[in-house]
C-alpha cells in the first residue's frame, strides 16, 4: 500500500534554532514532485533530514512502508535513496573516476562500468577529465560529476537540490530529458530548482515551502495559473 | 673523519620504526584526516603490555601478539568512540584531540608502570650477524624488513581494493562519502586498526631497540610524524624515505663533533626542509 | 545610524567585556591590594607562578581563537624568554623592565625564525612544526641550561648561583605578586588592542579563509607574522615574569610535553573568552597545588588533564570561560524574567 | 577597461583559457559560456589567484603582472566569489570595515563609507549583525558591499545569482545594474541566468574551450547561433 | 638478615621509649615523588626517623614534626614549597631532601633565610656548592670518579683509556664525568665524556661513539632507567669481553641486575655512597629496624633510604644537645654547622657539615659489583681523588678529621 517516500510531522533544528516545523511531503514513484521556496525556506535542510545526513528532532519519514528516520546516510543510501546536496559537493582530492567509482561501489565491476558509461553519456563534458582532480573542475563540472553520482546508483528515489546549480542552459535542456526518463521508469524524482519555470513545466507535483512550513501542495497547474501563492511564499 | 658504517647500520633499525609508525599516521590520515599524536603512546602501551606478560613468564609470542592488539584495540575503540565525534570540527582539533589521548595514555602507563628501569626482551635479540663489522640482531633486521613489506602491502590495500578507495571518499568528505553510500565507521574502523597495528609493531620494536619508557616511546611520534610530513600525509613511498632519512641522519650525526648532542633536532629540520620545498609552489584554487 | 553607535559595536564577541566594568576594575584594584597579604607564602609563589602561566596561556589563546594557528610551542618560547631575561639581568645587570621587555622581543624573534617556514602552511602543519620546534628548543635548552649569574654568553657560574634581580619596587613575594598582575593586565591591553583594531579584522579574514583575505587586499604572511611574534612576545615575557618569580629557571622544566598541556588547558579554559587564560593559569599552577595538597599522584594530574581536554574538544569548544558565559547568561535571563514578572 | 593579450592558462594537460584576446570597455559587462569554458579561470587570473602561463592582462592600461595578489585589492580590484566569503565572527559593518582598513578610502571617514555600502545594498538595518546570522542572501549582498567600498576600478562578480529565487534576483539585477554609477568601477558578471545577464550588461563576452566565440552587445550576441548551439541549447524551445 | 633487623629494637634520640608531647618542632623535607620517577625514599627514611624519635622521648620532651613535601620534579614547585615550609610553617631546618631541582631552584631562599639543610641526596652540582646545604651523599662526580679509580686498581696499568657517560643535563651530565676524566688524565692515561640528550632513545648509537674512543673502561654515569637500554646495547654488540663496565651509584639499585639482565653477571662494578643495605652493622641494622618499626612496608630499603636515615640521625643528635626552649631558626643552623664530626658505620670515614662555604663531606665508600642478580659488596673503602675536592680536603684538616 505504502510505496514512496513519505514525511510526515518533520521538525528539525540547526544550530539549535528551529528550521523544519512540521512537514507533511509524499514522493511517489514514477513522479517527479517540485519543491519550491524562498531562499531559507528549508528545502535544502528537508533534503538533508531524509537523506540522514542531519537528525531530525521529530517525525517519521518512510521509504516503501520502511522507517528511515533516524539511519544513517549510507543506510539510507543502500536502501534506494540518493540525495544531491546543494553547492556541487564533490569528492575535492579524488579523481572524477574515482568519485564516480566511490558512488557505486556496492555495483560489482561489470555493472559499475557499464553503470559509468551510462552516466558519462549524460555528460560528455566529463569523459576527457576522468583522471582529473575533481576539486579543480569547475562550478558546473562539479555539479555534472555529483549527479553522475546519484545516476549511477540507480536509486528508486532521487532528491536533486540545486538541480540547475551553476550548469549552463545547454546542459540544464539536456538534464530535463533525463529526468522525465527516470520517471519514466519508475524513479521517484524530488526536484528543488530556482528556474520555476523548468521545474513547473516537468513536475507531476509540486510542493511550496515558507519558512520551514509546507504551505501550498498540489499540481503545477495551480501554481501557474494561480502565480499570486507563489509570489506570496517568495515574498514572505 | 669517524667511521660512520657502524652508524648506518645501527641507524636503519630505529629509522624503520619510524617507517612503521610514519605509515601508520599516513594511513590514518588519508582515511580519516586525523593526524594521529597518539602513535607513539599506542606503541608504548603494546610495548608496555608485551613487557608484563613476559615478565609474567608468558612466551614470547604471545606477548607480541597480545601487545599489538592491545594497541590495534584502544586506537579502534578511540576511532569508534571518540573520534566521530569530533568528525567535523577541524583537522586541528580533531589532531589535538590524540594529543589529549597521548596525555591519558601517558598519564595511565606512568601511574601504573612508572619509569623503572626494565627492558623489553624479543628472543630475535639473542640471534645476530656481522655486517660491515657491527654485530646486527635478528631483531634489527626484522624491523627493517618489516617496515619495508607493512609499507608495500598498506600500499597496494590503498590503491587497489575498494576499502581503500573508500579511506581516502572518506578523508575528502566524511558526510558526502556517507550520502554517497561509504560506510562510515566500517571503513574508519580499518584505519584504526592499521595504524594501532603498525603503532603496536613500532612500540614493541623501540622499546626493545631502544628504553622501554612511556615518555620516551610517546615522543618517539615526533620523528614519524615529521616523516608523514615528509610525505605530505599522503605519499607513502616519500613518508618512507623521510622516516629512513630521518632516523639515519640522527645516527650518522653522532659521532660529528659539536653537533653530535644536538641531533634530536633532525626531524625539526627535516619537517622544515619538507615544508620549505611545498611551498615553492602554492596555488589557490578557488571558485 | 550615528557614527558613535557604530563605533561602540564590540568588534568580536569573544571579546566583549562584561558591563559595568568600572565597577569591577575598582574590585579588582581593592583585591589588587588586599588578597596578597592574606595569602600564605606557599599560594603567593603559586599565583605568581599562575599570573606567568595566565600571560602564557594568553599567547596561545588569541593566536587560536583570532588567525586559527595553533602553536604548540609556546612552552619552549616562554623558556628562550625566561634565557634571555636571566642572562640581561645577570649579565648586564640591566632592570627588571629592560629584562623583561629584551624576554618578550627575543622570544619573539626567536619564534619567528623558526615559526616562519610554516607560517605560510595551514593549520595542521603550522601545529607540527611548532611541536617539532618545542622539542628542538628543549634539546638546545637542556644543552645550554640557564644563565645562573656567570660570566659570557652562557652565564654559568662556577661558583654559587645568583638569582635573577627582582623589580626595584616589587623584592618581596607580596609585591612581585602585585607587579605580576600589573604585568598581566598590560599584556591583556596589549592583545585587546591587536584584536580590537585592523590587526584583528585582518586576522578574522585569514581565518575565515586566506582567499577571502587575499581578495580583501590582506597581507596574509605579514599579518600571520606579526600574530605569531605577538604570541612569541607574550610567551617571553611570561618567561621573564617566571624567572623573577622563581628567582632562576631550571632546564628541565621546558619540555615539549609542557607545551602541549599548555595548549590543551588553554582550550579547556577557553580559548575565545577573555577569562580564558586566567583559567588556564590557574589550571596550569594552582590546581597542581592544590593535588600536591592532597598528595594526588602527577600522573593522575595528566590524565584528569588529557581527559578534560577531550571533553572540551567534544563538549564545549569554548572551554571552561565559555560554559561559565553561558551559565551568566541564562542566570542574568532568569533573572532579568523575574524582574519584569517583579512589578 | 580590461585589455587581455593571447592570454593562455595551462592547468598540467587541461587549458583552462586558450590564446584569449579581448577589450572589454563596456561598464558592465557580461562573460557566459558552457561549462569549464574559462569564465572563473579569466577571474582569477585578473584577481591573481591564477598565474597566467602566456600572454598579459591589464586594467586602464596598467600590467597586472606587476601587482601583487594582496595588493591588487588596494589597486582596485574585487570580485565576490561563488562560495560566498562572509566573515562570520564580525559584524557586517566591520566585514566592510576589515576591507576598508587595505584600500584606499581618500580620506572619506570611514563610518560613512560603510553606511553608504550598506545602504546600497540594501543592508542598512543591519550594520551591527554578525556574519554568522545573515542569511544566505543578505550574505551575498554584503559581498557585493565589500568589493565596491574604497575606490574600486573592477567588480567582478562570480555566479551572484545562482540559487536565488526571482524577486531577489531582481534586486540583484538593480544593484548590478546601479553599480558603475554608484562607484564608477566597471563590473564583470558571470552567471549562468540568461535573463539577468541580458537584463544587466551592455556587452557579452563568450568563451568557449578557453576562448572566445563571440563578443558585442549582448542581445546580439545571445542571438548568435554559434552561441545559441555551444551554451543556450535547446532551452528556449523547452520553455 | 631480616631476623636479625626484627631482632633488634631501633634505637632513636634518648632512647626513653616515652612518647614526646611538648611544644612540636617543625622540620621539613623537600623530595620528589610524582614525575619522571619516584625520588623519595630519603624522606620517607628522614620521616620515620623522626617519628621513632617521638617515640623515644623526641627532642628532650618536643617531638618533631616532620613536614615532607613533593617538588614533582619542577623547580617552580620546589620553590613554593620552600616558601611554604620555610617561611608558612617555620621549619627549623630541611631534612632528607632528595631532588634534582630543588638545590637550584632554592638556594636564594636557603641563603635568604639562613636554614640548613640536611640533605640526604644530592644530585647536580648546586647540592654540593652551597653554603647552607650539607648532602649526606657523595653525589654522581665523587662517585664516577671512584668508580673508575675502582676499576683501575682492580686491573693495575690496564686502564689508560676512559669514557664517561652522562646525560646531557646542566649542572648534572658533564660535571659529573669531569673528576673521573681529570683523575685518569693525572694518571697519564686519557678520556672522554660523551653528553647524550635524555630525550634521545638511539643507546646503540652512543655505544657506538663510545666505542669509537677505544675505551678500556666505560662509565656509564646515567640515571638507572637511561642505564638499561645503553647495557642492553653494549650486550647487543658484546661489548662485556672487550671492556670493563662501571657506573655511579645512581646505578646502585636492587631491580638494576635483574633489568640488565644475566649476560651482565659479574661483568659490572657499580659505586656505593654508603656501605651496603645488608653489611649487618649495628647502624645498618638499627636504620633497618626503625624503617622496619615506624616506616611503610613499600618503602625502599635502599642506599638512598640510609641517606636519609642518617641526615635525620644527625641532626636529631644534633638538637637533642640543645636547650629545649631555645630551639629557633638561627640557634638550629648555627649548632648544625659546629657539627665537625658525626660517625656510623654507614660511612667509610667520618662526616660532617662544619663552616665551610660547600659541603662535600662524604667522598670515600665501596665498590660492588654485579653477581648472581645482585650487587655484592667488594671489600675495603675507595677514596676519591678528584682534584675538584682539594678544598674540601683543606678543610677537613681545620677540624681535623684529615690527616
Ligand atoms: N549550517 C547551518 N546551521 C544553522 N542553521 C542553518 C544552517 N544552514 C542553514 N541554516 C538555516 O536553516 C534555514 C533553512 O535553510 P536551508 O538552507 O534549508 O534553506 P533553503 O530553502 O535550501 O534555501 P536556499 O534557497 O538558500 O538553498 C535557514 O533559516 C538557515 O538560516
Ligand atoms: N586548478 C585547476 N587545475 C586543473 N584544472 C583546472 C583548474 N582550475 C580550472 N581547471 C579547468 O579549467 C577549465 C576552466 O575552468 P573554469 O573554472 O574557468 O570554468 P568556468 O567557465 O568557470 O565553468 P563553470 O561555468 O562551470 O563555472 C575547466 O575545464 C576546469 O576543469
Ligand atoms: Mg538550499
Ligand atoms: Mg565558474
Amino acid at each position: 500500500m505504502s510505496a514512496g517516500l513519505t514525511v510526515r510531522g518533520l521538525n528539525l533544528a540547526r544550530s539549535g534554532k528551529a528550521v523544519l516545523h512540521g512537514i507533511d511531503l509524499a514522493l511517489a514513484p514514477g513522479r517527479i514532485t517540485a519543491l519550491l521556496g524562498a531562499n531559507g525556506a528549508g528545502k535544502s535542510s528537508l533534503v538533508l533530514a531524509i537523506a540522514g545526513v542531519l537528525p531530525a528532532t521529530s517525525g517519521a519519514i518512510d521509504l516503501d512502508g520502511r522507517s528511515i528516520a533516524g539511519l544513517r546516510p549510507e543506510a539510507i543510501r543502500a536502501s534506494g535513496l540518493a540525495a544531491v546536496p546543494e553547492g556541487h559537493q564533490v569528492l575535492n582530492e579524488l579523481s572524477v573516476e574515482d568519485n564516480l567509482k566511490v558512488a557505486g561501489s556496492h555495483l560489482s565491476r561489470s555493472a559499475l562500468r557499464s553503470a559509468v558509461d551510462v552516466a558519462l553519456g549524460t555528460f560528455p563534458e566529463l569523459r576527457e577529465r576522468l583522471q582529473a582532480r575533481s576539486g579543480n573542475l569547475s562550478g558546473g563540472q562539479q555539479q555534472m560529476v555529483a549527479l553522475a553520482q546519484a545516476i549511477i546508483v540507480k536509486p528508486r528515489y532521487l532528491l536533486a537540490d540545486e538541480l540547475s546549480f551553476g550548469l549552463a542552459p545547454v546542459v540544464v535542456a539536456r538534464l530535463v530529458p533525463v529526468l522525465q526518463d527516470l520517471a519514466a521508469q519508475g524513479v521517484g524524482v524530488l526536484l528543488i530548482e530556482q528556474f520555476t519555470h523548468i521545474a513547473l513545466k516537468i513536475a507531476h507535483a509540486v510542493y511550496v515551502m515558507e519558512r520551514g512550513r509546507i504551505c501550498f501542495s498540489g499540481e503545477p497547474l495551480e501554481l501557474i495559473e494561480n502565480p499570486a501563492i507563489l509570489h506570496s511564499a517568495y515574498l514572505a | 673523519m669517524p667511521d660512520f658504517t657502524p652508524f648506518l647500520v645501527s641507524g636503519l633499525a630505529t629509522a624503520a620504526t619510524y617507517v612503521l609508525s610514519g605509515v601508520g599516521i599516513v594511513v590514518l590520515y588519508r582515511a580519516s584526516g586525523v593526524v594521529n599524536f597518539a602513535q607513539g603512546a599506542v606503541g608504548a602501551l603494546a610495548a608496555f603490555i608485551s613487557w608484563v606478560i613476559v615478565e609474567r613468564g608468558g612466551p614470547a609470542e604471545l606477548s607480541w601478539i597480545a601487545g599489538i592488539a592491545a594497541a590495534a584495540a584502544v586506537s579502534f575503540l578511540y576511532g569508534r568512540v571518540i573520534a566521530p565525534r569530533l568528525a567535523y570540527s577541524d583537522p586541528v582539533m580533531r589532531a589535538v584531540a590524540t594529543l589529549s589521548f597521548a596525555l591519558i595514555l601517558m598519564g595511565f602507563m606512568g601511574y601504573v608502570w612508572g619509569e623503572a628501569p626494565r627492558r623489553l626482551r624479543l628472543p630475535t635479540d639473542t640471534m645476530s650477524f656481522d655486517l660491515m663489522g657491527v654485530r646486527v640482531t635478528m631483531t634489527r633486521a626484522i624491523a627493517l624488513a618489516l617496515g619495508v613489506l607493512a609499507t608495500c602491502v598498506v600500499m597496494a590495500f590503498l590503491s587497489y581494493s575498494r576499502v581503500g578507495l573508500q579511506m581516502r571518499a572518506l578523508a575528502s568528505n566524511r558526510e558526502l562519502s556517507a550520502m554517497l553510500g561509504v560506510r562510515v565507521f566500517h571503513v574508519d574502523g580499518w584505519a584504526w586498526v592499521i595504524s594501532g597495528v603498525l603503532a603496536g609493531v613500532s612500540g614493541v620494536l623501540l622499546a626493545d631497540l631502544q628504553r622501554l619508557s612511556g615518555q620516551a616511546l610517546t615522543f618517539a611520534v615526533i620523528p614519524a610524524i615529521a616523516a608523514a610530513v615528509i610525505g605530505r600525509f599522503v605519499s607513502l613511498p616519500a613518508t618512507v624515505a623521510g622516516g629512513l632519512a630521518i632516523g639515519v641522519c640522527e645516527a650518522l650525526l653522532t659521532p660529528v663533533p659539536i653537533v653530535g648532542p644536538f641531533r634530536t633536532a633532525v626531524p625539526f629540520l627535516f619537517a622544515v626542509g619538507a615544508l620549505l620545498w611545498m611551498q615553492r609552489k602554492v596555488t589557490f584554487v578557488y571558485r | 545610524m550615528t557614527d558613535q553607535s557604530l563605533e561602540g559595536v564590540p568588534s568580536i564577541r569573544a571579546v566583549r567585556f562584561p558591563l559595568r566594568w568600572g565597577v569591577l576594575c575598582a574590585a579588582a584594584l581593592i583585591a589588587l591590594y588586599v588578597i596578597p597579604d592574606a595569602l600564605s607564602n606557599y599560594w603567593l609563589r603559586t599565583f605568581i607562578s599562575a599570573a606567568a602561566l595566565t600571560i602564557a596561556s594568553l599567547s596561545v589563546g588569541p593566536l587560536f581563537a583570532q588567525v586559527g594557528m595553533v602553536s604548540l610551542a609556546q612552552f619552549g618560547l616562554l623558556g628562550v624568554g625566561g634565557w634571555f631575561a636571566l642572562r640581561i639581568s645577570h649579565g648586564l645587570g640591566a632592570p627588571f623592565e629592560i629584562a623583561l621587555l629584551c624576554a618578550g622581543l627575543s622570544a619573539a624573534l626567536v619564534g619567528l625564525i623558526v615559526g616562519l617556514p610554516a607560517l605560510r602552511m595551514r593549520g595542521l602543519y603550522l601545529a607540527i612544526i611548532t611541536l617539532m620546534m618545542a622539542g628542538a628548543i628543549q634539546v638546545l635548552i637542556s644543552a645550554f641550561g640557564f644563565p645562573d649569574g656567570g660570566p659570557g654568553i652562557l652565564g654559568k657560574s662556577t661558583g654559587a648561583r645568583l638569582m635573577m634581580a627582582r623589580p626595584f619596587v616589587a623584592q618581596s613575594d607580596q609585591a612581585y605578586l602585585r607587579y605580576a598582575v600589573v604585568v598581566t593586565v598590560f599584556c591583556y591591553l596589549l592583545v585587546l588592542a591587536h584584536v580590537r583594531g585592523r590587526p584583528g579584522r585582518a586576522w578574522a579574514m585569514i581565518r575565515r579563509s586566506e582567499v577571502c583575505a587575499l581578495a580583501g587586499g590582506v597581507d596574509i604572511v605579514a599579518y600571520k607574522v606579526w600574530a605569531f611574534a605577538l604570541a612569541g612576545f607574550l610567551a617571553g615575557v611570561a618567561g621573564a615574569v617566571l624567572a623573577g618569580g622563581v628567582g632562576q629557571l631550571d632546564g628541565s622544566a621546558f619540555p615539549a610535553s609542557q607545551s602541549i598541556m599548555l595548549f590543551a588547558l588553554t582550550i579547556v579554559g577557553g580559548a575565545y573568552s577573555w577569562f580564558g587564560p586566567i583559567i588556564a593559569g590557574l589550571m596550569l599552577r594552582a590546581f597542581p597545588a592544590l593535588l600536591n595538597d592532597f598528595r594526588v599522584d602527577g600522573n593522575i594530574a595528566t590524565m584528569v588533564f588529557g581527559i578534560g581536554l577531550l571533553h572540551a574538544l567534544i563538549t564545549a569548544p569554548h572551554g571552561i570561560a565559555g560554559q561559565l558565559s553561558d551559565l551568566a547568561g541564562r542566570l542574568r535571563r532568569v533573572l532579568g524574567r523575574e524582574r519584569k514578572a517583579g512589578p | 577597461m580590461i585589455e587581455i593579450d593571447d592570454l593562455t592558462v595551462q592547468f598540467g594537460g587541461v587549458r583552462g583559457l586558450s590564446e584569449l584576446t579581448a577589450r572589454l570597455p563596456e561598464s558592465v559587462t557580461g562573460l557566459v559560456g558552457p561549462n569549464g569554458a574559462g569564465k572563473t579561470t579569466l577571474i582569477n587570473v585578473l584577481s591573481g589567484f591564477v598565474r597566467p602561463t602566456a600572454g598579459r592582462v591589464s586594467i586602464d592600461g596598467q600590467d597586472l603582472k606587476d601587482i601583487a595578489i594582496h595588493k591588487r585589492a588596494g589597486f582596485g580590484i574585487r570580485r565576490t566569489f561563488q562560495n560566498e566569503q562572509v566573515v562570520e565572527n564580525l559584524t557586517a559593518a566591520d566585514n566592510i570595515r576589515a576591507i576598508l582598513d587595505n584600500v584606499p578610502i581618500d580620506g572619506r571617514p570611514r563610518t560613512a563609507l560603510i553606511e553608504q555600502a550598506l545602504e546600497f545594498v540594501g543592508l542598512a538595518a543591519k550594520g551591527n549583525v554578525l556574519g554568522r546570522d545573515l542569511n544566505a542572501y543578505q550574505r551575498r549582498m554584503l559581498e557585493i558591499a565589500r568589493a565596491m567600498v574604497g575606490r574600486p576600478r573592477l567588480v567582478m562578480m562570480d555566479e551572484p545569482g545562482a540559487g536565488l529565487a526571482q524577486h531577489e534576483s531582481e534586486h540583484l539585477r538593480d544593484v548590478i545594474r546601479q553599480l558603475h554609477g554608484h562607484c564608477g568601477a566597471q563590473v564583470l558578471l558571470v552567471d549562468h541566468d540568461v535573463d539577468l545577464i541580458s537584463a544587466t550588461c551592455m556587452a557579452t563576452l563568450v568563451l568557449d574551450f578557453g576562448s572566445a566565440i563571440a563578443y558585442g552587445p549582448t542581445a546580439s550576441v545571445l542571438a548568435e547561433p554559434k552561441v545559441r548551439e555551444a551554451y543556450l541549447g535547446m532551452l528556449e524551445d523547452a520553455t | 638478615l631480616g631476623s636479625a633487623a626484627y631482632a633488634a629494637d631501633p634505637k632513636c634520640g634518648a632512647g626513653t621509649g616515652k612518647a614526646a608531647t611538648g611544644e612540636p618542632i617543625v622540620v621539613g623535607g623537600i623530595v620528589s615523588i610524582t614525575g619522571p620517577d619516584n625520588f623519595s625514599s630519603s624522606g620517607l627514611a628522614a620521616a620515620a626517623y623522626f617519628k621513632c624519635l617521638n617515640a623515644n622521648g623526641g627532642v628532650n620532651g618536643r617531638p618533631v614534626k616532620y613536614l615532607l613535601e613533593d617538588d614533582a620534579w619542577n623547580p617552580e614547585q620546589s620553590s613554593q614549597v620552600a616558601a611554604k615550609l620555610i617561611r608558612d610553617q617555620k621549619a627549623v631546618a630541611l631534612v632528607g631532601n632528595m631532588s634534582f631541582v630543588d638545590c637550584g631552584a632554592n638556594q636564594g631562599i636557603y641563603e635568604k633565610e639562613d636554614i640548613m639543610v640536611i640533605a640526604g641526596v644530592g644530585v647536580p652540582r648546586d647540592c654540593f656548592f652551597q653554603k647552607n646545604y650539607a648532602p649526606t651523599n657523595a653525589g654522581p662526580r665523587v662517585s664516577n670518579t671512584k668508580a673508575v679509580m675502582d676499576v683501575a686498581r682492580t686491573y693495575p696499568g690496564k686502564i689508560k683509556r676512559v669514557v664517561c657517560i652522562a646525560p646531557n643535563i646542566p649542572n648534572v651530565g658533564e660535571w659529573s664525568c669531569t673528576g673521573a676524566v681529570a683523575w685518569i688524565k693525572k694518571q697519564g692515561g686519557d678520556g672522554k665524556i660523551i653528553a647524550f640528550d635524555p630525550g634521545s632513545l638511539d643507546a646503540t648509537s652512543i655505544v657506538l661513539e663510545a666505542m669509537a674512543f677505544r675505551p678500556d673502561v666505560i662509565s656509564v654515569g646515567t640515571p638507572k632507567g637511561l642505564a638499561v637500554p645503553i647495557f642492553a646495547a653494549a650486550e647487543e654488540q658484546g661489548l662485556a669481553e672487550k671492556v670493563h663496565f662501571t657506573g655511579p651509584a645512581s646505578l646502585y639499585n636492587p631491580d638494576f641486575p635483574h633489568a640488565i639482565g644475566k649476560y651482565w653477571d659479574g661483568k659490572v662494578t657499580v659505586d656505593m655512597e654508603l656501605n651496603a643495605a645488608n653489611a649487618g652493622t649495628p647502624d645498618t641494622l638499627n636504620w633497618l629496624a626503625v624503617m622496619d618499626k615506624y616506616g611503610q612496608g613499600s618503602d625502599p630499603r635502599d642506599t638512598f633510604s640510609q641517606a636519609g636515615y642518617l641526615a635525620a640521625r644527625v641532626t636529631a643528635e644534633t638538637l637533642l644537645k640543645m636547650d629545649p626552649a631555645k630551639i629557633d631558626r638561627a640557634s638550629v643552623t648555627t649548632a648544625l654547622r659546629n657539627v665537625n664530626r658525626f660517625e656510623s658505620d654507614m660511612f667509610c670515614s667520618p662526616w660532617y657539615i662544619g663552616n665551610g662555604p660547600r659541603h662535600n663531606a662524604n667522598h670515600a665508600g665501596p665498590v660492588s659489583q654485579v653477581k648472581d642478580g645482585k650487587l655484592v659488596p667488594k671489600p675495603g673503602c675507595v677514596e676519591s681523588e678528584d682534584p675538584e675536592l682539594d678544598d674540601v680536603h683543606a678543610f677537613e684538616k681545620t677540624i681535623g678529621i684529615a690527616k
